[in-house]
């Protein structure tokens, strides 16, 4: 890429064209980019979403500190990223209400706000199986922002919800309409028409100009490109949270309208495809719980046999993304790395053999079991595939 | 200088009302009750007839084996993990009305009428073997078809703590 | 702007082009965008910087939260915003230190690392005198990230600085090979050296591939593209530090590495070019202290007669923007609205008129006053100017 | 099972030793007490040329009022406020050598030879009423000017709290 010749609102900065291979050479002696209206990313930066037909994910392995860039936020929807007219599109709120209101995106925003830097994770976040996996494949699906927007509890006191309403509908008005069954007491505790994500409007993969978001809960419960929230005295029984978002457990038996996201951590560093170099290394990674707050992070180096405490990294914020750190020193030998967080309600993440105890072993939604990584004698790291079924 | 709070308002008054008529041009959700059902009504062997034009190529001659996945199940199945379909795993059917209206065909979605709902949710009730072939399904028969997984689910029992579940 | 037409990695899904006077009719009609390797900013969303020859100001008014959406990181540098090649660029140590040595980006990344979220601003952040000023042109000379880096006591301890050392420079490798003179204290206390920018890499506008970030002082001192630190018994008065970044007190006397960012709030929302409506108004804005955490924003909506606690939202974090917001119900009288932080010294944000009080009145750096804005009776919002020499 | 607890070293080890060589290709800088200097000298006349070739454009004949600053002191201010040039504002005379290497001129940065450098100077001290015109600019004399703006500058003297300052 060859460097831009930009002009002052004067006129007064000339920089040269220089031919691509003296680009830099020396930027101490060249002139920079003046000033601009939107700040850029270094061409030297490659990192990117591993996107299917139906999600992308975000590249756990590159990020650094608990916020996601916006443009690496996951994305998982079920008729692809709708283009949304702000000024024509709306949130109904009818059912069991006293008074059924429309808000624009202008109306939202004039109610009282609320900030705040939480993890969205799609339920069916875990992929395995084989050795070659980065973190961005085995849990990709799962990304941090600061969130703001109207906390649902101040609107259902407008429209004034009624006493025997339990259940509400939230439809997006993408092409798939996606609708979920949430518990209206989800909606008191700390739903939130969230319009602006990590300091700007909400991204269009993210649900522009608005979605709910219920802080620690599946993904998909926070139904993007919101238009309809419809208060009910029975939940709907979607397709979203029958044929799917549903998971098997033992006796023949399937869980549903499982919302909570358990507590997990991932080492996301070192990691596939990386290579080690004896001495010290700082094992990094993140931890998070849909029940609450982080409370404990431990890191084993030795494949489980003794464990650790790691550093947490502040700020430790409720349903949120944690980064932790252990300083560790690696003298060749071949082992395995694992960590495991422990949650405010004492949930300790277990194994992928502890869940398949508790559950059976057909997999399924909110598999967040503990993952390891290998790492060989001359550095290489590779995943630790468990076998099942 | 003295310091004021302000009282928080019962009421913003932010906001319109809405209209039954806006609410109408939405509310297109229906409930296992049969809230929401239209006014109409379908029969399989017309179902049979828009789902080859328009959804087979996605799900499959007869409902099995496509690439977007099997909506009927296969009687005969192989050794491979079972499919979940809307005859083994769906607990209401009000529910295959809802999403066919709602999202299908994926390419061309909301372009059905509720007719063509109703024929196509008959059909595929049928080809699961949920319903008669000459049942005709509409907003006081629909609710009624039992549904083969009506009671395979169960409510969470994850509570956090230290019990693995 | 006309949809995209994407197709899925199976060459699945057939998007069909349609008229432009079609795209926004009925998103819940048409198959979206295909999950994608970078999310996408809405084309409704029309944010950006305000640049000068020099600076591009960060348009606060528009922000939500507490993390700047890093695209909008305000800019400040002498010679433009070099292209550097990271696989080039090094950072060396050396003067009065045991051990001189060089590091490279992967390094610095080997090293433990530290994150945090805090503000940085540039010390010559005011602008005053007319009516029609935005925050972003009174104010957008500050801005907040998580940063990730390595702690320079880190490296100080690697280098070995020598008892001796007092004073370090550093130097970047920017066109302008900025310098500043930073006293060995700070580095022990907080100084990064910081290598990512809300969750990426940093942005070349903020120093790509890392920089010197000095929490809480004025963000000059935070020396972008660094290359070198020389570690010295004596500072080194250079351009940026006696001709610029000195200001004007009494008696004719000029401050001299006056570093401190003092505690400052302004009023994001309802500000010029807004206009308001009768009702409930959440009074929302920014405030920050470069000496610690915030303790207690108030706010006036009778032109300083009266004050009222205004809401902090959490996390509220040492030397970072915290958010206050405090409800106000306007009944469509003239007014003024102000607000005033006070930091955890107990310093509170003065009025210009104190600080000419006790500097003099000739304005430069570190003007950190209380800002009003006029509430017309139609609703109108108006940066209050207010007079000095 | 256990919890046990690595001990952090006293170095990490990474990077490599800075060798002398690029140690000096990089340390450009100059203090007050002249170290930094390099060999060389200048003087007023030849660095006036030098000006009017290259920085005039920018900072205006004699280095008073181009559209980038004066350099150099006004003698007739009008009565604007009066600007802050190396005259009335510098502490340390090293520091115009230091910065003029550094940074000027700004579109051809880092192009100055080093004896263009003391040349450039010698200018702006004599134009700026400091030196004599045929006073010699080198590592021994530059240290020893004697700024007017020496003593105008005082340590930053707020340190929080309730105090205004
Ligand atoms: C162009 C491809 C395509 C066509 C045509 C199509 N579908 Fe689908 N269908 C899909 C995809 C893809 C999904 C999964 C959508 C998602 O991501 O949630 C799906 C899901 C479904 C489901 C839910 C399946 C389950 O197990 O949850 C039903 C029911 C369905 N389609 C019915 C139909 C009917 C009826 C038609 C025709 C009117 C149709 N589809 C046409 C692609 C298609
Ligand atoms: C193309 C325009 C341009 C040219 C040519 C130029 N300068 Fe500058 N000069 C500037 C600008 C712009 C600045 C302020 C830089 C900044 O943003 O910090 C400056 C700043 C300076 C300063 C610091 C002034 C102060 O008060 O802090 C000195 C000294 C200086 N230039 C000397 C020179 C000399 C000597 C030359 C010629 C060798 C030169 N300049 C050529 C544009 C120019
Ligand atoms: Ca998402
Ligand atoms: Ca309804
Ligand atoms: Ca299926
Ligand atoms: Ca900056
Ligand atoms: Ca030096
Ligand atoms: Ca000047
Ligand atoms: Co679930
Ligand atoms: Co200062």
């Amino acid at each position: 890429a060859a460097v831009a010749i930009v002009q002052t609102a004067k006129g007064q900065t000339i920089q040269k064209a220089v031919p691509e291979n003296a680009i830099y050479e020396d930027p101490t002696k060249k002139l920079g980019t003046l000033a601009g209206e939107i700040g850029t990313r270094s061409p030297f930066v490659k990192s990117v979403k591993k996107p299917s037909d139906i999600s992308s994910r975000s590249p756990l392995q590159d990020f650094y500190g608990i916020i996601t860039p916006s443009d690496l936020h996951f994305e998982r929807h079920h008729a692809g990223v709708p283009v949304i007219n702000p000024n024509k599109h709306e949130l109904v709120i009818h059912g069991l209400v006293e008074k059924p209101l429309v808000f624009t995106l202008a109306d939202l925003k004039r109610f009282p706000s609320v900030s705040r830097i939480a993890f969205i994770e799609c339920s069916g976040n875990f992929r395995g199986g084989k050795e070659n996996l980065t973190p961005q494949e085995i849990c990709g699906l799962t990304s941090q922002s600061e969130w703001t927007g109207v906390k649902l509890s101040t609107l259902f006191r407008e429209v004034g919800v009624k006493p025997n309403a339990s259940w509400f509908l939230a439809e997006g008005g993408d092409a798939a309409v996606m609708t979920r069954s949430i518990p209206v007491k989800k909606g008191w505790e700390d739903s939130i028409i969230a319009y602006a994500q990590n300091g700007e409007p909400i991204r269009p993969e993210q649900g522009y100009p608005f979605r709910l978001f219920n802080p620690g809960w599946e993904g998909n419960t926070s139904v993007k490109w919101l238009r309809r929230l419809e208060l009910s005295d029975t939940p709907y029984y979607t397709r979203e949270e029958t044929s799917k978002y549903t998971e098997p457990i033992k006796d023949g038996k399937f869980r549903i309208f499982s919302f909570d996201i358990d507590a997990r951590s991932i080492i996301t560093f070192p990691s596939f495809p990386q290579q080690v170099e004896k001495g010290w290394i700082e094992i990094r990674g993140l931890a998070w719980s849909g029940r609450g707050k982080v409370v404990k992070v431990e890191v084993s180096t030795d494949a489980g046999k003794n464990w650790q405490i790691a550093q947490l990294n502040d700020p430790i914020l409720d349903k949120a993304h944690v980064q932790f750190r252990h300083l560790w020193q690696w003298k060749g030998e071949e082992t395995e790395i694992l960590s495991r967080v422990t949650d405010e309600t004492g949930y300790t993440q277990p194994t992928l053999k502890q869940l398949f105890e508790a559950r059976g072993n057909d997999g399924g939604y909110h598999m967040n079991p503990i993952t390891a990584w290998q790492i060989k004698k001359d550095g290489k790291v590779l995943f630790k595939p468990e076998t099942f079924k | 200088p003295k310091v004021l709070a302000d009282t928080v308002p019962s009421s913003f008054g932010y906001g319109r009302n809405a209209t039954q008529a806006e609410i109408d041009r939405l509310d297109i959700d229906v409930r296992p009750d049969g809230k929401g059902l239209p006014k109409g009504e379908g029969i399989s062997a017309k179902g049979k007839v828009i789902f080859e034009e328009k959804c087979v190529a996605c799900h499959g001659a007869g409902g099995i084996g496509g690439p977007n996945g099997s909506l009927v199940t296969n009687k005969t199945p192989t050794d491979k993990r079972r499919e979940k379909t809307i005859g083994n795993y769906w607990p209401y059917a009000t529910t295959v009305f809802d999403y066919v209206r709602r999202a299908m065909p994926f390419n061309e979605p909301g372009s059905l009428s509720n007719e063509e709902v109703y024929h196509l949710t008959a059909y595929l009730l049928n080809a699961n073997g949920i319903i008669d072939e000459k049942d005709v399904i509409n907003a006081q028969t629909l609710p009624k078809v039992e549904m083969p997984a009506k009671n395979l689910f169960v409510p969470d029992d994850r509570k956090g703590g230290a019990e693995i579940r």
